[in-house]
């Protein structure tokens, strides 16, 4: 079981590694991001994978906190990309 | 070739990206970027160390790791205040570089 | 098998690195940037570093990659900055060759077998009372090095605050965030709250016996906390306000007055009696935790920028 | 019945890596933002979803399978909210490139 569940994951991790073209591609900062957002994914589930390979249920906590993450760089970019700054006047 | 060996050298890989990026990049964010590249280099150089002395039951010497711990977050409020003086550089100035602007703007960095 | 595994993320951590260098277009160097971090954090794993593993989650995931992303967008209209010429480049390649090629032969002249203080810490670790042998080694052994850390992050924060022009203080660090409060943004900002505060609480009280802890804790709340903020739901606090520059230095100042018990109770500064070390450790942790969270969750916003609201 | 849950396990992580196949290859493949971003989601929600449930039976603790599916509800709310957000950013034109 330990040699599928590490071939899934190496299967995993190339897949969302081509995903990564997008992010050298773009064209726009929400493409990248969505290929960012899929390594995410990606490497919950792989962090999950390798938990249960090597037997260490410390690792959920791990993938909880990349979970718990996952929506932070999409928030920022909304945030920063979307706010009207007030004119600087603190010169 | 083992796995500390692997993350080992790569490491020593990364350290030297970041370096080039430090040196070459003139954009201050960038090598903003780049030195964490380097300094991430130098944290997993010094956790495969720490996988090597793995011993008495642990994965890794936890010594080294527990300053590993430190040296991460140390890094982020390092990153944290050079990006804080970066925005106010360019807030006060309009530019992002201490050194004289160039004769005429390019568009290598959009 | 694993081998492989271990091969594939090397050299995917190795292109990312490079095109966060190279890459021409600074937004998706950032981006990179944080890829590079998610990966990090399975090359942690695999070096059984499960603690470092959990940090670099909390930090590469979360606030390093909201606080690159802010800072990228507002550097937009910056001018470019001058071009390398090709003698930097040159002098650059050669520095970044010449600093891997002696890297990569202290590696492979490490020594054999290495050096190690695991057992050291496996024979005194009873003495703490904890299980974890990272927060013993961080709380206890090595508390030094975690006192002058908080105290760093302190200056840190400090000093991105001294940054503030003298009209905006004492004000508020950041820009004023509204955002739609039915809006979905606002949603996310209210869902998640809650299941953050119990994870990062449930990381932080682990941590004695599992891999966690307060720096752990602290980042997942103060990246929650940042949330809200970035919905509008909540409001950074002013920099002048008395509370929190109490809660700031409350914790290295807990964290000394153990010191200073040691040195009365167990003879040196720091040093923890045996037989109260587990409550002490405790006492130092759950002081350090709020002010890690502060400082943490206020490095991102920055500087004051407005006196008002 | 341990054969039984190893079946289980190799068919639903099988099915989820697939997913996150199908989710790379509609990121790349798919012609503008709000298209790829459909891509995403799938490998969001399907793709972890089953690895999710295919670990399940193997980590041996309920508490642990619950701490697992949490993983996955909590992957589900963000994914969600964020393709949301995303897809109003690439509509209104704030994004640069679209």
């Amino acid at each position: 079981m330990a040699e599928f569940l590490t071939g899934a994951a190496c299967f995993i991790l190339l897949v969302v590694a081509v995903g990564l073209v997008r992010l050298l591609r773009g064209p726009g900062d929400a493409d990248r991001l969505m290929a960012v957002q899929l390594l995410g994914t990606g490497s919950i589930a792989l962090v999950l994978l390798i938990g249960v390979v090597s037997a260490s249920p410390a690792l959920i906590d791990v993938a909880l906190t990349l979970a718990l993450l996952a929506a932070f760089a999409g928030v920022a970019l909304v945030r920063a990309s979307t706010t009207r700054r007030p004119p600087d006047n603190s010169q | 070739m083992n796995d500390t060996l692997l993350y080992g050298l790569t490491a020593c890989a990364l350290i030297g990206l970041g370096v080039f990026g430090l040196i070459a990049n003139p954009a201050p964010l960038r090598k903003i970027l780049a030195f964490n590249i380097a300094g991430s280099g130098v944290f997993l150089l010094a956790g495969a160390v720490a996988r090597r002395g793995a011993a008495a039951g642990f994965g890794g010497d936890p010594v080294l790791q527990a300053l590993l711990i430190t040296g991460i977050v140390v890094a982020f409020s390092a990153t944290a205040l050079a990006v804080a003086l970066v925005l106010r550089l360019n807030a006060v100035t309009g530019d992002v570089t201490l050194a004289e602007p160039p004769a005429e703007p390019t568009d290598d960095n959009d | 098998m694993t081998l492989l595994f271990d091969a594939a993320l090397v050299v995917v951590l190795l292109g990312l690195a490079a095109w966060v260098v190279l890459a021409r277009n600074a937004f998706a160097a950032v981006a990179a940037f944080i890829a590079y971090g998610l990966l990090l954090t399975l090359a942690w794993l695999q070096l059984h570093g499960i603690d470092i593993a959990l940090t670099e989650a909390a930090i590469g995931g979360g606030l390093t990659g909201a606080l690159l992303i802010g800072a990228v967008i507002r550097l937009r209209t910056a001018p470019p900055a001058a071009p390398a010429t090709s003698m930097t480049l040159a002098l650059a390649a050669i520095a970044a060759a010449t600093t891997t090629a002696v890297l990569a032969a202290c590696v492979l002249a490490l020594p054999d077998p290495a050096p190690t203080l695991a057992p050291l810490v496996a024979d005194n670790i009873a003495v703490t009372g904890v299980e974890n042998a990272i927060t013993a080694v961080l709380l206890a052994f090595r508390s030094m090095d975690t006192l002058l850390e908080a105290i760093v992050l302190l200056f840190a924060l400090v000093g991105a605050w001294s940054l503030g022009a003298d009209s905006a203080w004492p004000g508020r660090p950041g820009f004023a965030q509204s955002a739609p409060p039915n809006g979905i943004l606002a949603y996310l900002a209210r869902i998640l709250p809650p299941i953050g505060l119990v994870i990062g609480v449930y990381i932080f009280w682990t941590g004695a016996d599992n891999p966690g802890g307060k720096f752990q804790g602290a980042t997942i709340l103060a990246a929650i906390w940042l949330l809200t903020m970035a919905a509008g739901l909540t409001d950074a606090p002013r920099v002048g306000s008395r509370w929190l520059r109490a809660a700031l230095v409350a914790g290295p100042l807990g964290f000394i007055a153990v010191g200073v018990f040691g040195s009365y109770s167990a003879g040196a500064f720091l040093a923890l009696p045996p037989e109260a070390a587990k409550p002490l450790i405790l006492a130092i942790e759950i002081a350090l935790m709020p002010t890690l969270t502060l400082i943490l969750a206020l490095l991102l916003p920055g500087p004051p920028q407005r006196t008002s609201s | 019945m341990s054969a039984l849950l190893d079946l289980w396990t190799v068919v639903l992580v099988s099915a989820g890596a697939v997913f996150y196949l199908a989710g790379t290859v509609g990121l790349l493949r798919f012609p503008d933002a709000l298209t790829r971003l459909h891509a995403l989601t799938k490998a969001d929600n399907l793709g972890l979803g089953l690895v999710v449930l295919g670990l399940v039976p193997q980590v041996g603790g309920v508490i642990i399978g619950i701490k697992l599916v949490a993983v996955w509800l909590l992957v589900m709310v963000s994914g969600a909210c964020v393709a949301q957000l995303i897809a109003r950013l690439v509509r209104h034109g704030s994004d640069p490139a679209p």
